[in-house]
């Protein structure tokens, strides 16, 4: 192919960039169109939300974490208040766990169609784009219906939901599911059986099995890759417990991994389809009683600030396992707060993803770990005078935990 | 600003995140879906900030995208158009004591409309965009 | 060969403003049209008709800058030469039963070649205005043109080596080619051949005018609208006009090789209704083309990386080409009696 | 006219002995000093240039001029002393010979201009003068000669005062070794000719063209020398596979030697056309040696461009796409050779593809030129052929830029440009011989633009390089050099048509027309 | 077209009614101010948006009567979007910085905060008074 180029140049994409919804800076050394080498910068997002968090008491925090992202909001709002739970020593009501289910699986299903109208953009596929955007409506508007919000649902509170989900709001999430039933197959026609969208996203973006494990992937994009783990499975918390969860492989579909962007697709509309499931069991199973441990904020507070201990909040998000770690020292506030999100554990794979690859698959492989830096950008915050070593340690045990687990 | 009836009938807008948590640009991309479909007005999400008419921020302007931001502003062809959408890009919203916010938006750019809503729904966002073109007829009538 | 000597100058003017108007008009009506459908395939009501009209005022009333690193009378002239050249196409291509303002001049490897102007124009437009996204995109278009020309250049010389066996002289005239429709000279085995020709040129043509899934050059996930990236204001309005002219002149070019009837070959009328008939006709005719070759396949299907546009258009197209020529040939030779 | 009639009777002559004389006098005139050298160098150039004006008018207008050196009366071929053999040095000068020697001079005089400036901070110039005027001779010598002999000694005097320019630049060491290169090649290829006329010779006992085409028997013996020709001079040209010589050679001359060395290829290529033409004719298995030039011509356009297109060095790039345009011409000869012996078919399209391919000569001629000067400038400014090296001239070398563009443009065949005009004529002629021939022409042609456009992005776009920043445009003389041949470039590119019939008609009509030439020497044959 | 399996899907979507919803008005009217004169005349309709549900969070009203002035509401809201007025023991909501959370709602004891479902209220001016809530 002729190019004009010099051999190495490098292009800069970001911090804004239609191919990124959101800021972050990628730098990459071209030989033509083949990339050579990627670095990249996150940061550009931070706010500084731990530190803000660090400032307010957990009833607070959780409309923040709620904005740590607007797409899985909800998962960053379980894995703290889970943590602060566990500290406080708060038990959740049985139906607060049914609900929170719920909200957190109609998450998986916006996001996960979110991700796939983005991907067709990313591919140059308006259509798809606009066909996954339209039906994912139906999966706001029974969010709206249930939170009263679009995005940032606002309904987990330390302690359980705001909001239950009433007998009279069931046949309206009855029929999204049935609609999403209905529509799934059409829409893996759509995308995996389309000639370009197989060219474009076979063998692109690839990454073994044992480099996703090295790279501490998680979510679609580990299981894409042929990991088997899932925290709903691995840990199970809320009501995932009582249903039927099991990791979703690409192989269930085509029988192999390839561990291509490809994959990454399979995986998350496979899910989608997971969760309309588990949405439907939760109705199923819902046992009576309240949603909310205690209700008067007042009283909340006060036992929050009773609490003194340390605890790790795990979560499934849509994009991987968010962790939150929670440290609690007798005050309104929490003395330490970490966020690890999963777009934070899967941004390292990029690099690897995009060596070699062309410029015109960088939008694609980008987005096909399906990331988002608003979680992402962070920083590790000293407070008080006291080190967060326990953190790090914490963290790299639990992780060396998982590792282990992973290899048996 | 040399304001026509022109200009308004065909608003090509960028997006321009400044940090935010993702929630108004999910709705901001949901409102250019077939559900909404501003297409109807001749509003159309564009690549380059110089084909833009209308620069929509969102988001409250960490430290590290006030210049960004800026210069994107600065890239865009006169006459031109600023939207904040989403109350942290409006007054800091929930990031009101961060220390690394250089915003809100207002103080880095000159804004013409403020969509509040934390996200505001799609809706929200094509009523700022009517409620733009309010002002420019007006703007065109002071001028004319 | 072409000469302008000897036909009256001032229809020649004349008819050179008619088409200007025409091929502005007709491009711009036709691009939203293509909006319009294409909304509505996508589930969308989309924009009014007339919304490139509005699109093209707007960006007349904006500032058209000239960035830093861009050299200036380049980056200002491309997109004049882009607008000018397309028109020139439309000069020497029959619109309904007028004839082309060039009378039968119009030669169809000429056309061929003067269809690359705007793409070029766009190119050095592109590497001009020194960003590297609109380098990248002028790399792209490049190489988006090398592509196509080769199954372009099988069909169009396929279509005149047939006629010319059959016969017909000044083979590469469109004219003639217009009044002597292939699928009537050649055979059966010959109409499978142009069958397979239409084919390729329906997928030729979202690729000249850049178009899903040919629009690597100004992919806006990758490049935020590639090689014009720099571009704003008039500049961007006169590259918008040139696309316009562009589709009406492939379209138009599609029809006067594989759709060149008209109305009143069939239908007895008065002259002046035969020539509104056979416009009508004709506008009708450019949708079918616009209809296929590229709203629904820029709908249809994702955007190709730029590897896959040299691989699909040099391999399966130009295959599918040749496979049409040897059709052809074969046809002929049957006819001639060499095989049967 | 009001040409006096001694001018015009002796114009043959005159026309080798102008830029001979220059050649001779230039390093003693180089002694007054250089104003007044460089100033003789021009006029005998420009001197030339008009009786090559005169010359071909002449022919055009009365026909093949025959001319024999020291005779009473040049104009009769066979003297009425010689006993109906030709003796003499005769030169034929038919409409071809006269087309190529005026594109010749025309392409001359501007390299000439063109090195007033551009080699003016070079050493050695007087010797620089002379060759140039001497090469000429050479070229012109080539394409006027009615003698096979001649024809050889004139090659000689081409290829020596070649070599002496591309080692030009001695202080540069691979200079000197791509100038021994070309010398050594020249020599063999020399040899070869020389070998071939000796075979020729040796059955007719006549060195005389048209005399040994009279008596042409197309013996084992011929075919020999035919093959021994054809190799030899197709390696002159630089087709494919024996161009190797031509990126080195090409690269390391200075460019406006370069420049005129395309045209001393082309004489070769004359020499290929006049030997299966005139010498042979319609003795030959026409369509075997048809399909040989196409087959040539052929690969030389493909290889050409594809070992053009990762090139890093401008001028060697350019000189694989010399290598590739050689292909059209011998593509559009080529098929007029295959279907010389049908005249049916010849008149179908065989003429029209040989007379694109002779337009293709001299539109090659200016546009290669026009692209060799640019090149030059470029150096000239920067130091540099490097293309990873150059970037964002565009800023500061606009004309060179336009001319670049102009050239480019033409070689690539987009129209309005002369390029556009001859390959038109090939393509539309060559697909009635066979359709694949023409879409492969097409697909060269734009594989050729790819590779120009690459160039052009390389050459003259991008930011300013702070290693360029007060680089300027060239002087006016390389300007002008330039000008000239991008007005040919242009003009050639809007009337084609007045072109085709004023010269390239009548050139081809002369090739085909075997007979005419025969009778023009010998008389009525 | 097997291999494109979108294409005889979009061609059957031609032929139905879009999804859209044609909030305010199907197409641009020609002026704005004109349409919105129209609408108060009752000359021309706004096409509504698409309802909300019962619950929706729009803008916060207050019940200023009803309220005791506990400050609680302010020790809830995660956007420090109520300010308490000592001299008239009352609060003052800023619709800019409330970010709809209702936590406030949650935590009045005496239900003065409820939010409304008006949710179109883009505004050209931050400060402006319809966007603070007393
Ligand atoms: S992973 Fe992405 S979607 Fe999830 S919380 Fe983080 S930024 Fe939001
Ligand atoms: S998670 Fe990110 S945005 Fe939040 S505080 Fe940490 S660094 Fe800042
Ligand atoms: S912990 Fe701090 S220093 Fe380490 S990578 Fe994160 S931001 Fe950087
Ligand atoms: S936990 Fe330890 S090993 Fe893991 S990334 Fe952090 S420092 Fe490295
Ligand atoms: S120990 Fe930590 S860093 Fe190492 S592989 Fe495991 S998770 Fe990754
Ligand atoms: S206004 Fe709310 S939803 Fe919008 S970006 Fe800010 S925090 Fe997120
Ligand atoms: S709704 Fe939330 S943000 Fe608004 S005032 Fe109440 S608590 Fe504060
Ligand atoms: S919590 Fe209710 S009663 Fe108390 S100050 Fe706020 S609004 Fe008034």
């Amino acid at each position: 192919m002729s190019n004009g180029t010099k051999k190495g140049y490098s292009v800069p994409i970001g911090p804004i960039h239609p191919a990124l919804k959101e800021p972050i800076l990628f730098t990459f050394t071209m030989n033509g169109e083949k990339v050579e080498e990627v670095d990249f910068a996150p940061g550009k997002a931070h706010r500084g939300i731990e530190w803000m968090g660090m400032r307010r008491n957990p009833v607070q925090i959780v409309h923040l974490t709620d904005r740590i992202c607007g797409i899985c909001g909800v998962s960053h709002t379980l894995a703290f208040s889970r943590a602060v739970e566990q500290v406080a020593e708060i038990e959740v009501p049985e139906r607060g766990h049914y609900v929170r289910t719920i909200i957190a699986e109609y998450e998986r299903i916006q996001s996960h169609l979110l991700w796939a109208g983005v991907a067709a953009h990313e591919l140059g596929f308006d259509t798809l784009f606009f066909l996954a955007w339209r039906v994912r409506e139906e999966s706001m508007d029974v969010i709206e219906l249930l939170t009263g919000n679009r995005v940032n649902y606002g309904i987990i509170q330390v302690g359980g939901v705001r909001r239950d989900i009433t007998e009279d709001q069931f046949p309206r999430i009855e029929a999204s599911l049935r609609y999403y039933e209905d529509l799934l197959g059409k829409m893996l026609e759509l995308f995996l059986h389309d000639t370009t969208i197989t060219m474009r996203c076979r063998n692109t973006g690839l990454m073994n099995r044992r480099e996703a494990l090295e790279l501490c992937t998680v979510g679609p994009t580990a299981r894409a890759s042929g990991l088997n783990l899932d925290v709903r499975q691995d840990s199970p918390y809320a009501a995932y417990g009582d249903l039927d969860v099991r990791a979703v492989m690409p192989e269930q579909y085509l029988g192999e991994a390839y561990g291509d962007v490809y994959d990454r697709i399979v995986v998350r509309l496979l899910e989608v389809k997971q969760s309309v499931e588990i949405i439907r069991q939760c109705l199923d199973m819902m046992p009576p009683g309240p949603v909310q441990f205690e209700t008067k904020i007042p009283k909340l507070l006060a036992t929050c600030k009773k609490a003194v201990g340390e605890a790790v909040g795990r979560v499934e998000a849509p994009r991987g396992e968010a962790l939150h770690y929670v440290r609690m020292d007798g005050h309104e506030n929490p003395q330490t707060w970490k966020v690890k999100a999963s777009t934070y554990s899967n941004q390292m794979s990029w690099l690897k993803m995009l060596r070699g690859e062309q410029l015109a698959d960088v939008p694609i492989i980008v987005a096909s770990i399906d990331p988002c830096m608003s979680c992402t950008d962070r920083v590790t915050v000293v407070r008080d005078g006291h080190s967060d070593v326990m953190t790090k340690e914490g963290l790299h045990r639990l992780s060396v935990e998982k590792t282990r687990r992973l290899m048996q | 600003m040399r304001l026509s009836r022109a200009f308004n009938r065909s608003l090509w807008v960028f997006h321009f995140n400044s940090g935010s948590c993702n929630g108004c640009d999910i709705e901001i991309v949901a409102a250019i879906t077939p559900r909404y479909d501003p297409e109807r007005f001749g509003v159309r999400l564009v690549g380059s900030p110089k084909h833009a008419d209308v620069l929509l921020v969102t988001g409250p302007v960490t430290h590290d995208m006030r210049d960004r931001l800026r210069r994107v502003y600065d890239q865009m062809a006169e006459p031109k158009l600023v939207m904040c959408i989403g109350t942290c890009g409006q007054s800091g919203g929930v990031f009101y004591d961060s220390y690394n916010l250089d915003g809100p938006v207002g103080d880095v750019i000159p804004v013409d409309i403020y969509v509040p809503g934390c996200a505001p729904r799609p809706e929200a966002i094509i009523d700022g965009v009517v409620k733009a073109i309010a002002k420019l007829e007006r703007l065109e009538g002071e001028q004319g | 060969m072409t000469t302008m000597f000897g036909i009256d100058m001032l229809a020649v003017v004349g008819g050179i403003v008619a088409i200007t108007v025409f091929g502005i008009v007709a491009g711009l009506v036709f691009l939203g049209i293509d909006r319009k459908v294409t909304a509505h395939m996508q589930a969308r009501i989309g924009p009014p008709i007339r919304q490139p009209f509005r699109d093209f005022l707007k960006l007349l009333c904006k500032d058209s800058s000239v960035p830093e690193n861009a050299i200036p009378w380049i980056f200002n002239g491309a997109p004049l030469l882009a607008l000018a050249s397309s028109i020139v196409i439309l000069l020497y291509l029959p619109i309904g039963s007028f004839l082309p303002v060039f009378g039968s001049y119009g030669d169809l490897i000429l056309v061929m070649y003067l269809l690359t102007i705007p793409a070029l124009a766009m190119v050095g437009g592109g590497f001009a205005s020194g960003s590297p996204y609109a380098t990248v995109g002028s790399q792209r278009e490049m190489v988006t043109m090398i592509s196509y020309e080769f199954p372009l250049a099988i069909a169009i010389i396929a279509i005149a080596w047939r006629l010319s066996v059959a016969g017909i002289a000044d083979p590469f005239s469109i004219g003639t080619i217009a009044a002597n429709p292939v699928w009537g000279v050649a055979g059966p085995l010959g109409i499978i051949g142009f069958l397979i020709l239409l084919v390729v040129l329906t997928w030729v043509t979202p690729a000249e005018l850049s178009r899903v899934p040919c629009d690597t050059p100004e992919a806006e996930t990758e490049l935020a609208g590639g090689l014009l990236v720099e571009y704003s204001g008039r500049n961007l309005a006169l590259f918008s006009l040139a696309s316009g002219v562009k589709t009406v002149a492939m379209a138009s070019l599609a029809v006067a090789l594989f759709l060149p009837w008209n109305v009143s070959s069939f239908v007895a009328l008065s002259p002046v209704v035969a020539y509104g008939a056979d416009f009508a006709f004709y506008l009708v005719k450019l949708f079918a083309v616009i209809f296929f070759s590229v709203s629904i396949i820029r709908v249809g299907m994702a955007r190709f990386r730029i590897t896959h546009v040299v691989s699909v258009y040099w391999g399966y197209l130009a295959g599918l080409g040749l496979i049409g020529l040897l059709f052809i040939v074969l046809d002929t030779a049957l006819g001639a009696g060499v095989i049967a | 006219m009001i040409v006096p009639s001694l001018l015009l009777q002796h114009a043959p002559a005159l026309l080798l002995a102008v830029p001979m004389l220059g050649a001779f006098a230039t390093p003693l005139l180089g002694r007054l000093g250089s104003g007044i050298r460089n100033a003789w160098a021009v006029l005998a150039m420009l001197c030339t240039l008009l009786i090559a004006v005169v010359l071909a008018t002449e022919v055009l207008a009365t026909g093949t001029i025959v001319y024999a050196f020291g005779a009473a009366a040049p104009h009769l071929s066979v003297p009425l002393d010689s006993g109906g053999i030709p003796i003499r040095i005769i030169f034929t000068v038919d409409a071809m010979s006269a087309f190529m020697a005026l594109f010749a001079s025309i392409v001359g005089f501007a390299v000439l201009l063109y090195s007033l400036k551009s080699q003016s901070r070079n050493s050695g110039q007087d010797g620089y003068y002379a060759l140039l005027l001497l090469l000429t001779v050479g070229i012109l010598g080539m394409v006027c000669t009615g003698d096979l002999f001649n024809f050889f000694v004139f090659l000689e005097i081409n290829s020596l005062a070649g070599a002496a320019l591309v080692a030009y630049r001695v202080d540069k060491g691979v200079a000197v070794e791509a100038g021994l290169k070309y010398a050594v090649l020249s020599t063999l290829g020399g040899l070869l000719v020389l070998f071939a006329i000796a075979l020729l010779y040796g059955q007719y006992d006549a060195l005389n063209i048209a005399m040994i085409a009279s008596r042409m028997q197309f013996t084992l013996l011929d075919k020999v020398a035919l093959v021994m020709l054809v190799v030899a001079l197709a390696m002159k040209a630089g087709a494919v596979p024996m161009h190797f010589w031509t990126p080195d050679a090409y690269s390391m001359a200075p460019s406006a030697v370069t420049a005129f060395l395309v045209v001393a290829s082309q004489a070769s290529l004359y020499g290929i056309f006049r030997v299966v033409f005139s010498l042979y004719g319609l003795a030959l298995d026409c369509l075997t040696v048809g399909w040989v030039l196409i087959i040539l011509g052929v690969l030389s356009m493909f290889v050409g461009v594809t070992m053009a297109i990762p090139q890093k060095d401008v001028k060697r790039l350019m000189a694989y796409h010399a290598v590739s345009q050689t292909g059209y011409m011998l593509l559009g000869v080529g098929v007029g050779v295959a279907v010389l012996g049908n005249q049916d078919l010849l008149t179908a399209y065989g003429r029209i593809a040989m007379e694109g391919g002779i337009f293709h000569i001299i539109n090659h001629a200016m546009y290669k030129g026009l692209l060799f000067l640019t090149a030059g400038a470029i150096f000239y400014r920067t130091g540099t052929r490097n293309l990873n090296k150059l970037g964002g001239l565009g800023h500061s070398m606009k004309w060179t830029m336009v001319f670049f563009m102009i050239g480019a443009l033409a070689i690539a065949g987009i129209p309005p440009f002369n390029g556009f005009a001859s390959k038109l004529m090939i393509y539309e002629s060559v697909f009635l011989f066979n359709p694949l021939l023409s879409i492969i022409a097409m697909v060269v042609s734009i594989l050729t633009l790819a590779s120009f456009v690459k160039v052009f992005h390389s050459i003259f776009m991008g930011p300013k390089l702070p290693e360029y920043a007060d680089v300027r445009e060239v002087p006016a003389p390389m300007l002008i050099g330039m000008g000239i041949l991008a007005l040919f470039v242009i003009l050639f590119g809007i009337f084609p048509q007045q072109v085709v019939d004023l010269l390239i008609t009548p050139a081809a009509a002369a090739l085909i027309d075997q007979g005419g030439y025969i009778a023009s020497i010998l008389g009525g044959a | 077209m097997s291999f494109l399996p979108s294409i005889p899907e979009i061609l059957k979507q031609v032929l139905k009614k879009p999804a859209t919803n044609a909030f305010p008005a199907k197409y641009l009217p020609p002026s704005i101010t004109g349409f919105l004169t129209r609408v108060g005349e009752g000359k021309a309709s706004i096409h509504p948006p698409i309802a909300t549900p019962p619950a929706f969070r729009g803008q916060i009203i207050y019940d200023r009567d009803t309220c005791i002035g506990c400050k609680i509401c302010t020790k809830v809201c995660p956007a420090h979007a109520i300010e308490f007025i000592p001299e008239t023991k009352r609060i003052r909501i800023y619709v800019t910085q409330c970010i709809s959370c209702s936590q406030c709602n949650d935590a009045c004891p005496v239900n003065a905060l409820h939010m409304s479902d008006v949710f179109l209220t883009a505004n050209e001016d931050r400060y402006a008074e319809s966007l603070i809530v007393e």
